[in-house]
């Protein structure tokens, strides 16, 4: 199979996320939404390492990961905080710093 | 190494205030004797400049000082005065002392119960600051070292005018609080959008020497040589652009119609000896900078933009005139009688005659003198009844005759009258833009009547007519105020009679900006050599 | 000699420095001080005037140069005077009829207690109008041109407390400055023109300028002159100028200053015979204003006033003279010299009824005082027999010239100016008169002051009555001593030159027809004054009288025109200043506030909407990366 | 593509050789020894709070730090006089991280900033003291809900986060990677080692810690979008080029690649992966320096963290981003210039003129200096579009001053505060100036030099950035800047005005008085904005010399 459609699922897996992203309230949702951009990243990158034969989009697809996991623990605890201070993972809850 | 003299005129009152800003709060009267003592000291050097300088040497500068500063803008700290600058030195030095004596008690603190907050100590180092910073402005013959300090002159004066007020009275102290903040934001947001524009001409300065000489440079000296050699040649639309940027930021300063309006609000609010360090001392620097910046920079585009300066100094003389009669506020109206002189100033910087440019130079000492004598005084007046408004005067003459009569000295220099200062230079003005532009020169006469109907109505309203009960027991002018003021009127006096010393300092100064323009005088129809041949 | 000249200006003008500065403790000797001064420079000016008596006619001229004023390049202004026979004439008059003046203010300001002041205004006024007349060049003349102007102010508002005072003062210095005007475009003309304003130069150059350029400087001039001298259309000042104390009166707004404009004229001859159009302005002038004055002099119930209208119209005598050219020039000096010599006397005596009648100025509220007050009496009826015409007395012998001259104007001109003339002389003669009957004649009309004190007239003292005495002298003697062998016009002649014009009519004729005229005149008003008893209040009269009160509505045309617009325009410049040069300012302030409020509310607090932001703008970064490359 | 190479050229320096394919691993720890020392010194400071007593803690860990910086400064100093910064420069580890002018000249700049930032985490006598234990600004307890039970037991236990300090280190190790990236993997992980503790940082202050918490949350959320962004870009630009490494990609952009093998070929005329990879990149960097339209997050996160961490953040992430930024520009995409400046330039002029004008109308102080960051962020943007060494320079010198600058001022408004912690609305600074002239003054000369007025720092950064400007040919760009810098002028003044012109009210904010931690740091941001104000030379050369990146 041409290795070029894996490059459009990740274009489309990022733009999924984008949207998502955009569109959910819940942190918790977004976040993933986050998460799977990066994974569209992921793909994206082993793809270009396969198309050029070389190894380092396959490299940095595992540095992705320990980064996103870090990103997750990190990225946990701040929204879980959050959610015992205000009983709400909503994001559009949090508006007391505007304008 | 010789004596760095132009170095040493910036830095006494720059030391001063730094010790006035040092003197315990308590010892206050202190403060203000260190103050009058560092102005005097800067007096005395700026004394010793007039001495020292030389107007028959040959170039353009004197007394030059050159080290290195900021190689990386091509900035170098070069000091060099020339006829107009030396005499501009000597009129600031001049004034400062009188501004600290008749400022005695502006800044005395109302309640002592804060210990920290020092504003008698503030007030004079300011003063010292701005005149550090004047002193160091009209010596700079590096346009980026100019620059600098044209618009750091702004900080303390900012704080004189927003910080100081005239203590109220009928108005509520919030009120005044509140204009005078207003006054002291729209002072500094004008000059500093002027100086910004300015920023932007001064990098395009240092871009196209970058580009064209290969280092860029800000030095006058250097540039003035590079162009008469052609190495340096602008683009017309290069030099137009960057002489607008410098001529903006100094039509703010001076300022020109319709840039004008901070200067009523500032000079309102401020003090009144604050108000003749706007006008008197700070402002000069602007036109002071037009003639030797936007002249020698930009002949060409000076020439380019020459018809429509001038439609804006014919404005602000006439406008400024008739808005001054329209006043009600005694502090206002000489703010707008001042707009008018400084019209009077441009007109004669870009009549680009001797007599013009010349008489402007004069122009801008002798309205220094003469409006410091009449805001000083009117500054003592309104002391004294703590009210600007004209209407609550009247019939002053009876009850302080002094006062009312150095008002009046003050009042004549003002609108020119012959046998003061300000006549010799406003004429010579009128006579410069008479030879080369008539119709300017005739509307620009006009002028003299307005001047004269603004001071004689604010006379008449404050000073004659039947004794108001509010004036009634006003004291005359007490000893320190005197002191103040009539070496003032003497100096108004022998300029008026004897103005030669300065004319043949500023003269070789003049003729230099001339050459730069490359503009020779008119030549007159019926040359009097030739009557004499006739005979 | 030539040091002298110097002196003379100085001399008063230190009277004026220590009188002003010197401090309470001068107060009591003030006026002899001044005096004294006074009398100095009138010895300088004699001293001179012998030494130059002395002189053969042309080489009667003195100058010297004192140092160098304003030299600014090709720009080169003296300290320099000149003193020739007309400067002479002039320094003459001003100290003789000055030091008088301070004489007769002694005992009128007696009771003053700023005398000390009054008397450093009028030696100030000396110093001023004396450099005036021996400048030698333009510039250093326009200092003492402005300097009497200043000191016309301080003097017309001396009583400050006096609002009409203050304001009158105002009027005079504004409408002088509008003729200050003409005065400065004159001299920067002659800069441009000459190169220089120096009187040798410029006047022996004019015939080599274009006659374009001539008249305009004539024409400035003449504005210059209007402005000084109260010369239609700048004559407002004059009457409202009364307001000063009468020694003022007699001296500035009588005697010297106002003639300057005859002096600047005549100094100038040699432009205006280079322009004739601005000759014939001159004489326009002259002769309008020597009607307006004379048809004013008639309304006015003020005696100060009328006597004001009396000084315009004479002026415009004098004017007319010198705008007729080298016939004219030696006539309207010496009308002028004789006019001093008797209006000053006339104020004087004016003065003196008003120092007898509680200050008192309304003539419908005289009457009778010939009894009361001898001297006053004899010595104003000298003046007034010498101003009406009278033969003999001075006024004849110099206002017959001048109507003689204007006649020799030739053509259809010189009968309008001729004829303009001899009604001047005959309302001239019916004002006179009246003031006359009004004052010394009829029954006594006096009423009880503003503190309902009734009057108690009584002769002056003797500091008042000498220099009335002396005047009218001059006043009975001037002319005739003048008119032997033409030694006026002898003395002047090298100055201004001489011309016999062609005289339509005979010199006898002109006589005769001023011996017509003026009786017609002194009769009309006898008839009308003399005969019926004047009632206290003025009828209301018709509508030229009424007119004639108002200054012939002049001023109501300047209050509508120039201070209605005046007002009108400073206060929509003042408007305008604050809402729209300021308003731009202040509303692009205000967009920017407006601008940033709405831009902040972008920032809503939703971390969704600032992903949409990231969003977009990452989109338009990436289209717009793209987009570059495609065009 | 010759030309664009020998562009190139101006501001690069070849490096001594291309990497090899797949090269035996060989890490100079000299040259990388500044980060490694930072890095070691947070680890360390783990191992602190793990096992050190809770009163030591405070202490070993304020002192771990500011060894561990110090050492690291010390390091980079000694590197940059061993030569590494000019004729020595080279890309070392790998090809990961470049060792030249700018990488260190930013270095040394994060490292101050984090030396004195920690001095301003360590102030302990702003807050009143719980329990008789001196506190600091940071939460007691950061799991507690405000305001729960938990939180008061701990607050009166007088508990602190002492974590800050390492996870401050942390943060300063991956801003010292940051500019010095020489691949785009090392730019991403640099970008997440440093944005993490950020995050965390946020999160954790003392009063008001339901806004903390806000902003930390939508920075999270809005940073791991962004990175989101600026990976998928990395993948797209290594799709274009076949490799991560900066030289690679240049060459292959450069078209002065030596072998094509044909997927590279193929990948290669695909324009569109390089041109959208890069403006991902961009706009992940952009994220970072605040530039508008990515600029939403900063007021809310720099009003909600912990005013220390704000200043820290303020200062730190700049000088990282823009020197990141730079080096993308300068080193991978100049051969694509053309198509970036326009971009560039639009970006700067919006960030400029936004910062500005929204900036008018704010009540709050900080979040007036956020959105005055906003514009001085597009004022650098300025230089760096100059696409000369001048400008490479310029902006060196800029965040060198602007960020003490930004120090000083967040460190003053640490001291005013009444009883609800930090008085940060305006309103409550009036009469600032009456009350406490010193402060108020030290604060008015930070303001002054945010406005750019002559002789402090601030002017000579302005002038320098837009001095590179007008001669790279942005004149337009500096026109703008000029005219935001009269807008923006307005608010600083305005502060001004309420501070020394307006009456203090009567139930206004106390100044504190701080230990001589903070007055250290004000300071220090004191002395540097005059000193660069005064006389920038010395440092204007430092900037020359560091102004030349290798490749």
């Amino acid at each position: 199979m041409n290795p070029v459609n894996y490059l459009y699922l990740a274009a489309l897996l990022f733009t999924i996320g984008a949207a998502g992203v955009l569109i959910r309230r819940n942190a918790i949702v977004i976040f993933m939404c986050i998460e799977l951009m990066l994974n569209a990243c992921n793909l994206a990158f082993v793809t270009f390492s396969r198309m050029h034969g070389n190894l380092d989009g396959q490299i940095i697809a595992f540095f992705t990961m320990v980064v996103a996991a870090a990103e997750v623990v990190i990225g946990l605890a701040i929204i879980v905080t959050i959610f015992r201070s205000r009983h709400s993972a909503s994001v559009d809850d949090a508006g007391l710093l505007k304008l | 190494m010789s004596f760095p003299l132009l170095t040493a005129t910036a830095a006494v009152p720059a030391l001063g205030a730094v010790a006035t800003a040092a003197v315990p709060a308590a010892r206050r009267t202190a403060a203000k004797w260190l103050a009058l003592a560092f102005s005097l000291a800067t007096l005395l050097l700026a004394a010793v400049q007039l001495v020292r300088f030389d107007p028959e040497a040959k170039g353009p500068f004197q007394l030059t000082e050159s080290h290195a500063w900021i190689a990386d803008f091509g900035v170098r700290y070069e000091l060099g005065v020339d006829g107009i600058a030396v005499v501009l030195i000597a009129l600031t030095a001049l004034l400062v002392p009188f501004i600290v004596l008749a400022g005695w008690h502006d800044a005395d603190p109302l309640e002592t119960k804060s210990t920290r907050w020092r504003p008698t100590q503030g007030f004079f180092a300011l003063i010292l600051m701005v005149e550090a910073m004047v002193v160091i402005a009209f010596e700079a013959t590096d346009v980026f070292l100019f620059y600098i300090f044209f618009e750091a002159m702004l900080i303390p004066m900012y704080f004189l005018i927003g910080g100081f007020g005239d203590r109220a009275g009928e108005r509520p102290e919030a009120e005044t609080a509140t204009q005078r903040s207003y006054a002291a934001v729209k002072f500094l947001l004008y000059n500093l959008v002027g100086g910004l524009i300015m920023l932007a001409a001064v990098i395009g300065l240092y871009a196209v020497t970058a580009h064209q000489l290969g280092t860029g440079t800000f030095s006058l000296t250097e540039i003035v040589q590079a162009r008469a050699n052609g190495e340096l040649e602008f683009a017309t639309t290069t030099e137009r652009a960057l002489f607008l940027g410098f001529f903006f930021a100094f039509a703010v300063k001076a300022p020109l119609w319709p840039l004008h309006t901070w200067l009523p609000n500032a000079m309102g609010e401020a003090t009144a000896p604050v108000a003749v360090l706007i006008t008197a001392v700070v402002d000069k620097v602007g036109t002071f900078a037009m003639l030797r910046f936007c002249l020698q920079l930009f002949p060409e585009a000076s020439k380019w933009a020459t018809p429509v300066i001038l439609v804006l100094s014919l404005i602000s003389i006439l406008y400024g005139a008739l808005l001054a009669v329209g006043q009600r506020d005694i502090k206002r109206l000489i703010a707008y009688a001042s707009i008018s002189h400084f019209g009077f100033i441009v007109l004669g910087i870009f009549a680009m005659t001797t007599q013009g440019q010349g008489g402007a130079t004069l122009y801008m000492v002798n309205h220094g003198i003469s409006t410091a004598a009449l805001m000083l005084v009117a500054g003592f007046l309104i002391s004294r009844r703590r009210s600007r408004l004209i209407a609550d005067y009247g019939g002053v003459q009876k009850v302080a005759p002094v006062l009312a009569g150095t008002f009046l000295v003050g009042g004549l220099a003002t609108l020119s009258l012959p046998g003061l200062a300000p006549f010799v230079s406003e004429f010579l003005v009128l006579v410069g833009t008479f030879s080369r532009y008539p119709a300017v020169g005739v509307i620009a006469t006009v002028g003299i009547v307005l001047a004269a109907l603004y001071v004689l109505v604010l006379y008449q309203r404050t000073m004659t007519g039947p004794v108001k009960e509010a004036v009634r027991g006003m004291p005359d002018l007490r000893v320190r105020e005197l002191v103040v003021v009539a070496p003032l009127i003497a100096l108004l006096l022998f300029l008026g009679i004897y103005p030669k010393p300065l004319t043949q300092m500023i003269d070789p100064a003049v003729e230099h900006t001339m050459s730069q323009v490359e503009k020779g005088d008119p030549q007159p129809d019926v040359r009097v050599n030739d009557v004499e041949a006739a005979k | 000699m030539e040091n002298l000249i110097g002196l003379l200006v100085l001399v008063p003008l230190l009277g004026a420095g220590v009188l002003l500065c010197g401090g309470r403790r001068l107060d009591s000797s003030a006026p002899w001080i001044g005096t004294l001064l006074a009398a100095l420079s009138f010895v300088i000016g004699a001293v001179l005037f012998a030494g130059m008596l002395g002189r053969d006619g042309e080489d009667r001229e003195l100058g010297t140069t004192v140092f160098s004023w304003v030299p600014v390049g090709d720009f080169r202004a003296d300290v320099g005077f000149q003193l020739d026979q007309l400067s002479m004439t002039f320094v003459l008059l001003i100290t003789g009829v000055g030091s008088l003046i301070h004489l007769y203010s002694i005992g009128y300001m007696a009771h003053d207690e700023r005398r000390r002041r009054f008397f450093g205004y009028l030696n100030l006024f000396l110093a001023a109008m004396l450099l005036l007349v021996v400048a030698d060049n333009y510039l250093l003349l326009y200092v003492g041109w402005e300097g009497v102007g200043l000191a016309s102010y301080l003097l017309i508002g001396f009583w400050q407390h006096k609002p009409s005072a203050a304001t009158a003062a105002k009027k005079a210095f504004l409408v002088n400055r509008v003729g200050d005007v003409g005065l400065s475009i004159a001299i920067m003309l002659m800069f441009t023109t000459f190169g220089t304003f120096a009187f040798g130069p410029v006047l022996e150059g004019a015939d080599r300028a274009g006659e374009g350029k001539l008249t305009a400087i004539g024409l400035v001039l003449l504005l210059a002159a209007c402005g000084k001298s109260a010369q239609v259309p700048l004559q407002s000042w004059l009457g409202d100028a009364m307001e000063g104390p009468t020694p003022v009166s007699a001296l500035i707004h009588a005697a010297t200053m106002v003639t300057a404009g005859v002096y600047l004229i005549t100094r100038s001859g040699a432009i205006f015979d280079g322009a004739p159009d601005a000759q014939t302005a001159v004489v326009t002038v002259g002769a309008v204003t020597l009607l307006f004055g004379a048809i004013v002099g008639c309304a006015k119930d003020d005696i100060k006033k009328a006597l004001a209208g009396s000084t315009m119209s004479q002026i415009g005598y004098m004017i007319l003279a010198a705008g007729l050219g080298p016939i004219g020039y030696a006539f309207a000096i010496m009308h002028l010299v004789t006019h001093g010599f008797f209006k000053a006397g006339l104020f004087l005596g004016a003065g003196s009824v008003m120092h007898g009648m509680n200050d008192e100025v309304d003539m419908r509220r005289y009457g009778g005082l010939r009894s009361y007050m001898p001297v006053t009496f004899v010595t104003f009826g000298l003046g007034y027999l010498a101003i009406i015409g009278f033969p003999g007395l001075s006024g004849f012998f110099s206002k017959d010239k001048i109507i003689e001259a204007a006649f020799a104007k030739g053509g259809t001109e010189g009968w309008i100016l001729g004829g303009t003339a001899l009604l001047g002389a005959a309302i001239t003669a019916y004002y006179m008169t009246r003031v006359m009957i009004l004052t010394f004649f009829g029954e006594k009309r006096w009423q009880p002051d503003a503190a309902g004190e009734p009057p108690h007239p009584h002769e002056s003292p003797r500091t008042m009555t000498v220099p009335m005495i002396v005047l009218a002298f001059g006043s009975v003697f001037a002319g005739g001593l003048f008119s032997l062998n033409d030694a006026f016009l002898n003395w002047l002649e090298p100055v201004t030159g001489h011309a016999e014009g062609h005289s339509p009519v005979t010199a006898v004729q002109v006589t005769a027809a001023t011996m017509v005229v003026l009786f017609v005149g002194v009769a009309l008003a006898w008839a009308q004054y003399g005969r019926a008893p004047v009632p206290v209040t003025a009828p209301r009269g018709n509508v030229l009288v009424r007119a004639a009160r108002r200054d012939l509505l002049q001023d109501d045309v300047n209050h509508i025109v120039l201070v209605r617009g005046g007002e009108h325009l400073t206060r929509s410049l003042v408007y305008l200043d604050h809402t729209v040069v300021d308003g731009v300012v202040n509303g692009t302030a205000a967009s920017v506030g407006g601008l940033s409020g709405r831009m902040r509310r972008l920032q809503n607090g939703f971390a969704r909407s600032y992903a949409v932001s990231m969003f977009g703008g990452a989109a338009v970064l990436v289209a717009a990366t793209l987009l570059m490359r495609a065009v | 593509m010759s030309h664009a190479a020998s562009v190139h050229s101006l501001w690069t320096l070849a490096a001594a050789e291309a990497p090899k394919k797949i090269p035996a691993p060989h890490i100079e720890y000299a040259q990388l020894s500044p980060t490694l020392i930072v890095l070691g010194a947070a680890v360390l400071g783990v191992l602190v709070e793990a096992f050190l007593p809770r009163r030591a803690r405070y202490h070993a860990q304020l002192l771990l730090t500011v060894v561990g910086l110090a050492a690291a400064f010390a390091a980079v100093v000694a590197l940059a006089a061993g030569g590494y910064g000019s004729d020595k420069a080279h890309v070392a580890a790998m090809g990961a991280v470049a060792v030249d002018g700018p990488a260190l000249f930013l270095q040394g700049i994060v490292l101050l900033v984090g030396l004195v930032a920690a001095f301003t985490f360590a102030e302990r006598r702003l807050e009143p003291a719980a329990n008789g234990r001196p506190v600091d600004s940071f939460a007691a307890q950061a799991a507690t809900v405000p305001g729960g039970d938990a939180e008061r037991k701990a607050v009166m236990a007088g508990l602190a986060t002492t974590e800050v300090f390492p996870v401050m280190l942390f943060a300063v190790g991956g801003m010292l990677v940051f500019p010095a990236a020489n691949d785009l993997l090392t730019l991403f992980v640099a970008l997440e080692v440093f944005s993490l503790p950020l995050y965390v940082l946020c999160a954790l202050a003392r009063r008001q810690r339901l806004l903390s918490q806000e902003s930390a949350v939508k920075y999270f959320l809005l940073g791991a979008f962004s990175s989101a962004f600026l990976l998928f870009g990395v993948a797209l630009l290594y799709g274009y080029a076949g490799t991560v490494t900066y030289s690679g990609i240049a060459e292959v952009v450069g078209g002065t690649t030596r072998t094509v093998d044909p997927a590279l070929a193929g990948t290669m005329g695909n324009d569109a992966l390089l041109l959208i990879g890069g403006a991902l990149v961009l706009m992940g960097l952009l994220f970072k320096v605040g530039a508008v339209p990515f600029h939403m997050w900063t007021p809310d996160v720099y009003q909600g963290a912990p005013t220390p961490v704000t200043g820290f953040m303020a200062a730190a992430t700049k000088v990282a981003a823009f020197g990141a930024l730079l080096r993308l520009l300068y080193v991978v995409l100049p051969g694509l210039r053309w198509d970036w400046r326009p971009v560039m330039w639009a970006v700067a002029i919006v960030t400029m003129l936004v910062g500005a004008i929204v900036a008018v109308t704010q009540t709050d102080v900080k979040r007036l200096l956020a959105y005055s960051s906003i514009a001085h962020a597009g004022f650098i943007l300025a230089g760096v579009i100059a696409t000369t060494p001048d400008g490479i320079s310029s902006v060196l010198f800029y965040l060198g001053a602007y960020s003490f600058v930004t120090l000083g001022a967040f460190a003053v408004v640490t001291l005013v505060r009444d009883a609800g912690g930090e008085a940060t609305h305006l309103t409550q600074w009036a009469g600032l100036g009456r009350r406490s002239p010193l402060v108020a003054a030290v604060f008015a000369v930070f303001l002054l030099a945010f406005a750019g007025i002559p002789l402090t720092s601030g002017f000579a950064g302005k002038f320098a950035v837009f001095k590179a400007a007008a001669q790279g040919g942005a004149a337009p760009l500096v026109i703008v800047g000029v005219l935001s810098s009269a807008i923006a002028a307005f608010f600083y003044i305005r502060v001004i005005v309420l501070m020394f012109f307006s009456e203090p009210r009567t139930e206004g904010p106390t100044v504190a008085v701080p230990s001589p931690l903070t007055s250290t740091a004000i300071a220090v941001g004191v002395a540097v904005t005059v000193l660069l104000g005064v006389a920038p030379q010395y440092f204007l050369d430092l900037a020359g010399q560091a102004g030349t990146f290798v490749r």
